[in-house]
């Protein structure tokens, strides 16, 4: 069972299937063709979304337009959604422009594929510098920030007892960790926040790597309010 | 150091295409000398011997590795440049790219689906942004390409978009 | 694609110090011919019309801005914050760097402070790593500097450290 991403897609498989030229679909077959279709969608109990559906009535109206000529499509249609076709030119008109930017995809994929085989630097490759346009979106001084306010931590850390270091994480499971954490705060996180059970030195300079890490990966940014305000860190969600 | 040199070192160390006015600011030269021998320096990077090579993209300039050494260098480079945009990103893109300025309405016309989430994907890699309102009912957010999607895609600016083999 | 072209497109992907064997295994050409080859790029590169040198660091190869473009580079890396090491991690990366293999017990007595927080540091910027344990009872760690920290400081080996005035 193929899936397809849209009703042009499906639509389009249909036409090519039964070889005819766009400008020459029969609309009584390539409804019946394109129902069949979602109706195994149904029997196998797969979810067709509502688009499918819109397309669906769309194909019948048409078909019925066809048999009764005096029917006009009607004309409450919401602002923010896409006018439905109301015609069998208009439908073909679309499946042109939808196969116009199908090819127009495929010239992108080239250039794609081109410049996949040219190579930069990579940012901080050579040395370990912070990504300026992260740094810009941190606000100025961002990165300065975020290592006095580590360096507060670590100083108000060093007042209080030591404690056991015990199963550390690695740099790399803090980041999923921090992003997971970001991903429920959109708005942003008080980067204290990060550090609320008491965690040992070590912990405290993996999560504070991890965090120089995902800025560096433009995964997330840090900034502050105000100045010597709080600082607050959010994810990019890319 | 002559301006030639420099320029080499100027591009070395940048991350991203500069433009020539930018290039010019930070070297203290005037644009047309900047521009004149990045162009000697784009041809000495032509010969053969050179594996690189002055690229001319996003109305910038960049240093970048010739497409031959392709399969040598991929060893050293990460997983993530291996990342290829979706089918539906890449319609999408080239809706947005070819009919600029649209709204999400004229890309839900096209491709016949809804193209939230797409969008953000888009915009989340800057590789499109927003650049207005249409003057419409409900004022739709009108949205364009970026420069950063010319330098994903190699392009030096939107007078290089391919021209589709079929117009329809 | 040509050796030599190719060593160029290399050298400017890596993200540090390339030793030729590695090269060699990338390229899949013999150690010999690198070398050879990279000799030449290294004197082409010399010419005073280049803003690029082949540096010869931490035991490998690496293409670097020369210092006369510093002043200009530094302008465009102006916003690319470095990170900066503290003047602690500084004294106990000097102390083992000159000290090794040491132990943390071995930098405690000397600095008079505990370096737990800085040896972290430290080893997560790779500039140390463990090199073994002391055959002493506890068998504390043993601490040793790596290639990272040779690259970082602009060191070819060791051997190039300069002798501290006194050895206290």
């Amino acid at each position: 069972m193929p899936v397809f991403e849209g009703p042009f897609a499906l639509l389009f498989h249909l036409i090519e299937q039964a070889e005819v030229d766009i400008c020459n679909i029969q609309i009584a077959e390539i409804t019946a063709q394109y129902l069949a279709y979602l109706h195994e969608l149904r029997e196998l109990n797969l979810d067709v979304a509502v688009e499918f559906l819109v397309m669906a009535a769309t194909l019948l109206k048409l078909k019925s337009k066809k048999l009764l000529p005096g029917m006009k499509p009607s004309a409450d249609e919401a602002e923010e959604t896409a006018p439905l076709i109301s015609s069998e030119e208009e439908l073909v008109q679309r499946l042109l422009e939808y196969r116009y930017f199908q090819t127009v995809a495929k010239e992108l994929r080239l250039c794609e594929q081109e410049q996949k085989r040219v190579f930069v630097r990579s940012p901080g490759g050579k040395t370990m510098l912070v990504n300026p346009s992260a740094a810009e979106a941190a606000g100025a001084g961002g990165l300065s920030c975020l290592l006095s306010a580590f360096q507060q931590l670590l100083s108000r850390h060093e007042a209080l007892p030591r404690e056991v270091e015990t199963d550390e994480l690695s740099v790399s499971d803090k980041m999923k960790q921090v992003l997971k954490k970001l991903a429920g705060h959109r708005d942003g996180l008080d980067f204290r926040e990060l550090f609320l059970e008491r965690p040992s030195v070590t912990a405290i300079i993996v999560t504070f790597f991890a965090l120089l890490e995902l800025i560096r990966r433009r995964k997330i940014s840090v900034w502050q309010d105000r100045p010597f305000g709080l600082l607050i860190c959010k994810r990019n969600a890319f | 150091m002559d301006l030639k040199p420099l320029l080499e070192a100027v591009l070395f160390v940048a991350e991203e295409p500069l433009p020539a006015d930018k290039i010019a600011e930070i070297t203290g030269a005037a644009v047309r000398d900047v521009r004149f021998c990045l162009e000697i320096l784009q041809r000495e990077y032509q010969a053969s011997d050179r594996g690189l090579q002055v690229m001319n993209i996003a109305r910038g300039y960049q240093l970048a590795t010739k497409p031959e050494a392709a399969a040598t260098v991929e060893k050293l480079s990460r997983e993530e440049n291996r990342y290829t945009l979706s089918q539906a990103a890449l319609e999408t893109l080239g809706i947005i790219a070819w009919r600029q300025p649209v709204t999400r309405v004229d890309i839900e016309v096209i491709r016949g689906v809804k193209p939230d989430g797409v969008l953000d994907t888009l915009l989340k890699r800057r590789f499109i942004r927003v650049v207005g309102r249409k003057d419409v009912p409900g004022r739709p957010i009108l949205y364009g390409t970026t420069r950063e999607f010319l330098r994903y895609f190699g392009l030096k600016d939107l007078s290089e978009l391919p021209a589709p083999a079929t117009k329809g």
